[in-house]
């Protein structure tokens, strides 16, 4: 199926249904549902262990599933490889960043070049972490966590994706760098209509970065909707531990 | 509860009633009908084995020996030896100096020891001369080798890979030293020109049939002890070594002591096979430990199925039949063949011939 | 168990009699006589063996053109021991014992011979030696067509410290490390010793077979060389001559001042390298394609016209060599020695070869010996050319006798070599053979 | 890979330093003096001789025979005689182009045009090949000659014939010649040619009967400090029967003391500097044997046992390059390596990229048994060359400018061709250093050896950088293949002699590093050279082998292990 041809709901950029994956004899996924709007800034949400990052890394094709659909702008992902997916328009930031630790900054930037046809990093991306514009001497693996995971986002945001997914990306990192990271989700978006689908168990931060959200428990989809639906309800039964 | 069985118990229980009676059966085979064959059989008789068929069979046997026990430490331990052509060539030297000091009359030396400008034994070779001490070396000598060096590479965690490159590097070092006529063991030419053994011609057929039987009895000790240890609670820890090292470590097993132990029992079952060998090949030279032998010794496990101990003497059976066969009829076909073995059986058999039926049935089920 | 060694050969000895008696005559016309060929045809040898399997084949087929013998064909049973040592054992034992040849021509290093005798000697098999080895050695059941130390080492020292030869007085004995050079330097070595000529004017290298890093040999050949008139005596094998030679130039060492004497290196191996670094150094044999003889013009002629007719590789560039002319020899020797005995039985033909002269291709009348299974040779000095070819220097006045064991080694001074009846043998005092049928 | 700009600079630095060596200009060096002779001979013999006449002649004739002692005695007449219009004979003579035929002319052999001419009247000869003889000629007889020949070229008008002349007495005076020498001494005016002079006037006065004139000759000897005149100093110190030294004059013993010395202080540096030397020569040799390995090894971790065959059928790539120039452009037949280079990487990449795709791509997972089927590989590839082939070594023929030898120092000399090995090897490294750190696929392998999971996720098909990493890697083996087929024997086991060494190299330098295992293969080279003078070649290799299986044991990682992931096998 081509590209263009809209999914019957039409402003899906990703649209996940029945997903099904297994890890050695447990059943992680089951029949997963999920619907990411085109433009929207989706959150993720779950308890520890409930398949958020399995679900990520079978959207991105790092895992193998076992049935279901995952369809990125109507267009059926199963059956690619990941860099596939990834030059189709999927960039992803994982949980613990996987920088390049023997890479300098300059050249972490330069991997995603391979599929596209610009040999050049883009401006913008060092508009929006000038920091990395300094290093871009210094090996991957020297950075701060900070750094690394502003690095990693940078990194997925040269491919210039559809939709950009975001494991934990506050994960460890120090407030301030939070805040810039929530900022920098938002522009993206705003700014450039990027669709954003975050993993995230902080809920301020969710909150304040995500404008739906997707609870998932003991690999079910349980509930989804507009943020501002998440209630102290959802939350105590899905979330809180 | 289990290990308090008495041992007979615990022997009987390593097979099915069906599978002592095909060990019993292959027993029979190898002491009485082959004998009964060869023997008083005319040599017209469409059933008569030849005098040459059963040496050849009698070094196929050793040579199975040689599987079975790199199986042991491959095919269990996960751990790839590329080196057991050194442990197969140190037990066939020690014998092969035992017979070298039968065949020297009295006050004699071979050549290679004047060429080292002595005129007397040296040192090393002086109590070879004793057939009992040289019974125990064979053990000995290759299982000392593999303890001092499996000491060192365990205790260092290397393992997999590298361990294999470094066996690689043992036999290569080892082949290196012994080409030395320096060294003194032949050089070159290695050890060769055997007469006796105990007394009986090694050249006599009668001899050659008694070294069968002994292979085969060898052969079937051997499985029997292999199967032992694998069926045992050591057993299931090597398999858990090999499937994950660092899980066992974590439950207070220390895998060094383990992998240690069959290590070492893998390289003297590899010495009594070489010494098995020699006799009734008439030489033992440094070129049995060139690391293709080695690799090709990794060929018939591989092709048998690992982890089956079985599997290792058919593959063995397979490889070294299917070898004479080919570079009689088809010389230049034989490396052509090998090599496309060990592809096809890498690719398309990763559980070996004894896989096959359980690969079989698993595409039908498909 | 003895039972069963008798029973066997009252029956084989019965089988050979009603055999004989039943159909004697026809079998012996119907049945070709075969002949086993036992060269390396692939490894490390090949680069040698190849030709002298092509030359048996050669002089095989010449003796079939004329009627073979007795009135049977020859039948070549050609096998590849691979330059694998315990596989010409086995392959001798299937020549024998599966293939029924009469007799075997073949090995070529010492390891292979060796690695065969105990074969030979236990089927009683017969097979003749083609290549000049370090003696010490003799069997009853070899005959050796190439030379002992006494027609080729030797008799290069000799010329090497005649004035002629350039007068050397220190000597440097470089070889492959095994049974070969091993021994040869060992005698050469006693033999300087003898000619009085100290240790300390000798030095001796050995290096496995394919080394081919030879920068520090060579240089030590320099330093060793300024101490006073140095001759190399070269016992490497096979393809680590390349590289050797190839230093020795490049580090100008030259055959004036440093001439290097080989003993294994004959045309075949120049014909695969450069001959350019080795002009003008020294090569002891018994035979070379440059001797001018109308039986070798034959010889060289005959050859060249079989490789073109085979459509053998390397074509016109192919040589004739010392052991291609030994294994000719051998293959005439057996052949007149089957007619003598009217029979290709081994035994027969065994007692038949001793006295057999032939025409031989190096230009004189070669005769196998009548005790100790070795030719009489003539030896040549030749002096490398830039073709690849030798130019001979020096030549003895005729054959000289093999002495298998050197009376210059300590311990085989007093050995003898003599398998006139009653067989004696030369390394041990019982005779190992007796007549039981 | 990060830090091979300055590693590399100074890896760089060390080897440039037998370049940098200045070449010993003392003109006594037995290598250049060879090769210079050799090619003033093809400029200045004369193929025929301007015709002989009296004495001259008569000798001449006599050359006419077999017997080497009247060659010898003819030799010996005609140095005496010191007749500058011999020359053309006595050349003739030494280099196998005398002749004589059947009513005893003696002819001379243009080697160009292949015509005979009379030696005596110089005129043109028809004769027929056949019927000539040679006379005998033995390295004693040569040993006659060359002096003769070089006092003949001293009455040379051309300055190189002269000092071609020169050198050849220097290296061999003879005692006859001492008189000429010294008349000749008087005439020459080019400087050179005069400290030649002196060298062999010097060699031959060392027992002279004036005490000024020995000690005058040990002096000129002292400042030449050649190893060849040791042994002639050493008798100058040598005692009588009775203790008392053969030479009288303290001071000359005391002159002679000193310069063997020195002689023996630069014999000490020389032989240092030559182990270093060969043992850099035979590191770059395993270098280059290994850098393909340290590729498809040390970043793929695939274990190939087939590695030994890339590198053989770049040198037979090579083989065959050299016969396509030998065929079709034999006047450009020299420049063929430059040719075999891009070829053979071209090839063995293909064969490389085959096996990949083929074979190896299916066993990622498993790397014990990439071993076994690229062993099988192995296999197929050697006997497909020996069916292709022959089983024989094919001939490799060196180009012109890569024979001869480089003189760094009076004593070490090094190859053409192995100091061309140790450029290339350095040509090679620098190339790899630039693929991987400089280029779009150099990034992406780095990329994917160091995360595969995550450069997929970034759109990098970590599929194809296998595919060509692994022909990256293959390739780099052919050029290995080309480097060796100038050192050692072209056959189908070529490779099987370099397995082994090479997968030691990698291991010791650290899986994944390239820097590692050029150092570790430099520095193996270097200890097994310094070793071989003690040991003995076969002993240091096992004493090698050893080392390094205790080292592995001691620092698995080996020499420079990487942080992180690494050097860490499971």
């Amino acid at each position: 199926m081509p590209a263009s041809v809209k999914s019957i709901w039409g402003n899906d950029m990703l649209e996940i249904t029945g997903l099904n994956q297994y890890y050695g004899d447990s059943h992680t996924l089951k029949s997963v549902d999920l619907r990411v709007e085109t433009g929207s800034r989706t959150c993720l949400m779950g308890r520890n262990g409930m398949g958020k990052t399995t679900l990520l890394r079978c959207i991105m094709g790092l895992l193998p599933v076992a049935s279901g659909s995952i369809r990125l702008q109507g267009r059926e992902l199963n059956g690619l490889r990941a860099q596939q997916r990834a030059r189709l328009g999927v960039g992803y930031v994982p949980q613990g960043r996987d920088i390049f630790p023997q890479l300098t900054v300059e050249e972490n930037l330069r991997v995603p070049l391979a599929g596209k046809r610009s040999k050049g990093i883009p401006e913008r991306v060092y508009r929006l972490f000038p920091v990395l514009r300094d290093m871009g001497r210094r090996r991957g693996g020297d950075l701060s966590g900070g750094q690394q995971q502003q690095l990693a986002i940078a990194r997925a945001l040269v491919l210039e994706p559809e939709i950009l997914l975001l494991d934990e990306p506050t994960e460890g990192i120090q407030p301030n760098i939070v805040r810039e990271i929530s900022d920098v989700i938002r522009r993206i978006n705003e700014e450039e209509g990027m669709t954003v689908l975050l993993v995230e168990q902080k809920l301020a931060f969710a909150r304040s970065t995500a404008d739906c959200f997707s609870i998932m428990n003991n690999g079910q989809s349980v509930a989804s909707g507009p943020m501002d639906e998440l209630g102290d309800d959802i939350v105590s039964q899905h979330l809180t531990v | 509860m289990l290990m308090r069985q008495p041992f007979v118990m615990r022997l009987a229980r390593l097979h099915s009633g069906f599978g002592w009676a095909v060990l019993l059966l292959l027993t029979a085979l190898a002491l009485v009908v082959v004998p009964l064959l060869n023997q008083f059989v005319t040599p017209d008789s469409a059933l008569y084995i030849p005098d040459w068929l059963v040496t050849l069979t009698g070094r196929f046997l050793c040579l199975a020996l040689v599987a079975l026990a790199l199986d042991l430490i491959w095919g269990y331990t996960g751990i790839l030896s590329l080196g057991h052509g050194a442990f197969f060539a140190l037990g066939g030297y020690v014998m092969g100096m035992h017979l070298t000091h039968n065949r020297m009359e009295t006050g004699t030396i071979p050549n290679f020891i004047q060429f080292l400008g002595r005129d007397d034994w040296p040192w090393f070779w002086v109590p070879f001369q004793s057939f009992w001490f040289t019974a125990v070396m064979v053990f000995l000598v290759p299982g000392a080798l593999a303890l001092v060096f499996g000491f060192f590479a365990f205790r260092s965690r290397v393992r997999g890979v590298y361990f294999a490159i470094i066996t690689q590097a043992l036999t290569f070092a080892s082949m290196l030293f012994f080409y030395r006529t320096e060294t003194g063991f032949g050089g070159n030419t290695g050890l060769t020109d055997f007469r006796e053994l105990l007394g009986f011609s090694v050249r006599e057929a009668d001899t050659r049939l008694v070294l069968f039987m002994l292979s085969a009895v060898a052969v079937m000790l051997s499985y029997l002890l292999c199967r032992y240890i694998v069926t045992s609670k050591l057993g299931r820890v090597l398999v858990a070594i090999r499937d994950a090292e660092s899980r066992v470590r974590f439950t207070g097993y220390n895998p060094l002591r383990y992998k240690l132990f069959v290590w070492t029992v893998s390289a003297m079952l590899c010495g009594l096979a070489g010494a098995l060998y020699v006799p009734q090949t008439g030489v033992i030279n440094p070129g049995e430990m060139a690391p293709a032998n080695s690799i090709e010794m990794a060929v018939w496990v591989a092709l048998g199925g690992r982890g089956t101990l079985v599997g290792a003497l058919v593959g063995a059976g397979t490889v070294n039949g299917l070898k004479t066969w080919i570079t009689a009829a088809y010389p230049d076909l034989w490396l052509f063949v090998l090599g496309g073995l060990f592809i096809a059986v890498t690719l398309f058999l990763p559980k070996g011939l004894m896989g096959l039926r359980q690969q079989m049935a698993g595409r039908s089920k498909q | 168990m003895k039972t069963r060694g008798s029973i066997r050969k009252t029956g084989l000895a019965c089988l050979a009699l009603g055999g004989l008696l039943a159909s004697g005559v026809a079998q012996s016309e119907d049945n070709p006589i075969k002949v086993g060929i036992l060269h390396s045809l692939s490894g490390t040898m090949a680069i040698s063996e190849t030709s002298l399997r092509d030359v048996a084949l050669m002089t095989i087929e010449d003796i079939n053109e004329q009627g073979g013998l007795l009135g049977r064909e020859l039948e070549p049973v050609v096998k590849d021991p691979a330059s694998d040592w315990p596989r010409y054992a086995e392959q001798a034992r299937e020549l024998i014992e599966r293939d029924e040849v009469d007799v075997i021509f073949g090995a070529w290093t010492s390891v292979s011979r060796e690695s065969v005798l105990p074969v030979l000697e236990e089927l009683n098999g017969l097979m003749f030696y083609p290549v000049q080895y370090e003696g010490e050695e003799s069997s009853r059941h070899i005959f050796y067509t190439g030379a002992a130390p006494n027609q080729q080492t030797l008799p290069a020292v000799d010329y090497l410290m005649s004035e002629r030869g350039g007068g050397a007085e220190q000597f440097y004995l470089v070889g492959t490390d095994y049974v070969f050079p091993r021994t040869t330097n060992r005698i050469v070595r006693a033999y300087l010793n003898a000619n009085g000529i100290e240790d300390d004017a000798i030095r001796e290298e050995y290096f496995p077979f394919e080394h081919s890093d030879f920068q520090s040999l060579v240089s030590d050949i320099k330093r060793f060389s300024q101490s006073g008139q140095t001759a190399v005596i070269n016992t490497i094998n096979g393809d680590s001559n390349v590289a050797f030679y190839q230093e020795l130039a490049n580090q100008g060492v030259d055959s004036v001042d440093v001439p290097v004497m080989a003993t294994s290196v004959g045309e075949e191996e120049l014909r695969g390298m450069d001959a350019g670094p080795l002009v003008g150094h020294l090569a002891a044999w018994n035979y070379f394609m440059s001797v001018d003889s109308p039986e070798n013009e034959a010889f060289t002629e005959r050859w060249a016209e079989y490789v073109e007719e085979n459509d053998l590789s390397g074509g016109s560039d192919r040589v004739t060599n010392d052991p291609m002319e030994a294994t000719h020899i051998g293959i005439r020797m057996w052949a007149q020695a089957v007619l003598e005995a009217g029979t290709s039985d081994p035994d027969a033909v065994r007692q038949a070869v001793p006295g057999q002269c032939v025409d031989a291709p190096s230009g004189y009348e070669i005769c196998m010996d009548e005790e100790n299974h070795h030719l009489h040779k003539p030896v040549l000095i030749g002096e490398i050319q830039p073709d690849g070819q030798f130019a001979t220097v020096w030549e003895t006045d005729g054959p000289i006798r093999a002495e298998p064991w050197s009376k210059y080694l300590e311990g085989s001074e007093d050995k003898k070599a003599d398998w006139t009846y009653p067989w004696v043998c030369g390394d041990c005092e019982e005779p190992r053979y007796d007549l039981e049928l | 890979m990060r830090g091979l700009s300055w590693k590399g600079a100074i890896l760089l630095g060390l080897l440039m330093v037998p370049a940098v060596v200045v070449a010993d200009t003392d003109g006594m060096s037995a290598d250049e003096r060879a090769e210079k002779l050799a090619e003033q001979q093809k400029k200045q013999t004369q193929t025929r001789t301007e015709g002989l006449s009296g004495e001259a002649a008569s000798i001449v004739e006599r050359l006419a025979t077999d017997d080497w002692q009247a060659i010898n005695d003819v030799v010996e007449e005609l140095e005496a005689l010191a007749a500058p219009e011999t020359l053309p004979v006595l050349q003739a003579l030494s280099d196998r182009r005398l002749y004589f035929d059947e009513q005893g002319r003696v002819l001379i052999e243009d080697p160009a045009t292949g015509e005979y001419s009379d030696a005596i009247t110089g005129e043109t000869v028809e004769v027929a090949s056949e019927n000539l003889s040679q006379p005998t000629l033995t390295n004693a007889i040569r040993r006659g000659i060359r002096p003769l020949i070089g006092q003949l070229q001293l009455f040379s008008d051309d300055v190189a014939t002269r000092r071609a002349g020169a050198e050849e007495l220097a290296d061999r005076p003879r005692p006859e010649m001492l008189g000429r020498l010294k008349e000749l001494r008087a005439e020459e005016s080019n400087p050179e040619v005069l400290r030649l002079l002196n060298i062999a006037i010097a060699r031959l006065q060392l027992d002279a009967s004036d005490s000024e004139e020995r000690l005058e000759a040990v002096e000129v000897i002292a400042d030449v400090r050649s190893a060849r005149m040791k042994s002639e100093l050493e008798s100058l110190l040598e005692t009588d029967a009775q203790g008392d030294p053969v030479e009288p004059d303290a001071a000359v013993r005391e002159a002679a003391r000193d310069a063997i010395e020195a002689i023996e202080e630069r014999q000490s540096t020389a032989r240092f500097l030559s182990d270093l030397v060969y043992g850099l020569s035979m590191g770059s040799v395993l270098l280059l044997a290994a850098l393909g390995l340290a590729i498809i090894f040390g970043l793929m971790r695939v274990i190939n046992m087939a590695h030994g065959e890339l590198l053989m059928i770049g040198a037979y790539t090579t083989f065959i390059v050299q016969n396509l120039f030998a065929l079709m452009a034999p006047q450009w037949f020299s420049f063929y390596l430059l040719a075999a280079i891009p070829a053979a990487f071209v090839v063995t990449a293909l064969v490389g990229i085959l096996m990949e795709r083929g074979v190896i791509r299916f066993l990622y997972a498993r790397p014990l048994e990439t071993l076994l089927a690229t062993w099988g590989i192995s296999l197929i590839l050697m006997q497909t060359t020996r069916v292709i082939f022959g089983a024989q070594n094919v001939r490799m023929a060196s180009p012109e400018w890569f024979s001869g030898s480089v003189q760094l120092m009076q004593g070490v000399s090094l190859s053409t061709s192995r100091v061309g090995v140790i450029a290339f090897a350095f040509f090679v490294v620098a190339l790899v250093w630039f693929v991987m750190n400089r280029t779009r696929l150099g990034l992406e392998v780095r990329a994917v050896m160091q995360n595969r999971e995550m450069a997929a996720a970034l759109g990098v098909s970590a599929n194809r950088v296998d595919m060509w990493t692994f022909g990256a890697g293959a390739g780099v083996a052919g050029l290995g293949g080309v480097a060796l087929s100038q050192i050692v024997n072209v056959g189908p086991e070529l490779g099987q002699n370099y397995i082994v060494d090479s997968f030691m190299v990698v291991v010791l330098g650290g899986v994944g590093n390239i820097l590692g295992s050029v150092f570790s293969a430099l520095g193996l080279g270097v200890f097994s050279k310094f070793l071989e003078p003690v040991a003995g070649a076969v002993l240091a290799k096992i004493l090698l082998f050893v080392a390094i299986i205790v080292f592995i044991q001691w620092r698995p990682q080996g020499i420079f292990a990487l942080k992180g992931r690494a050097g860490d096998d499971d």
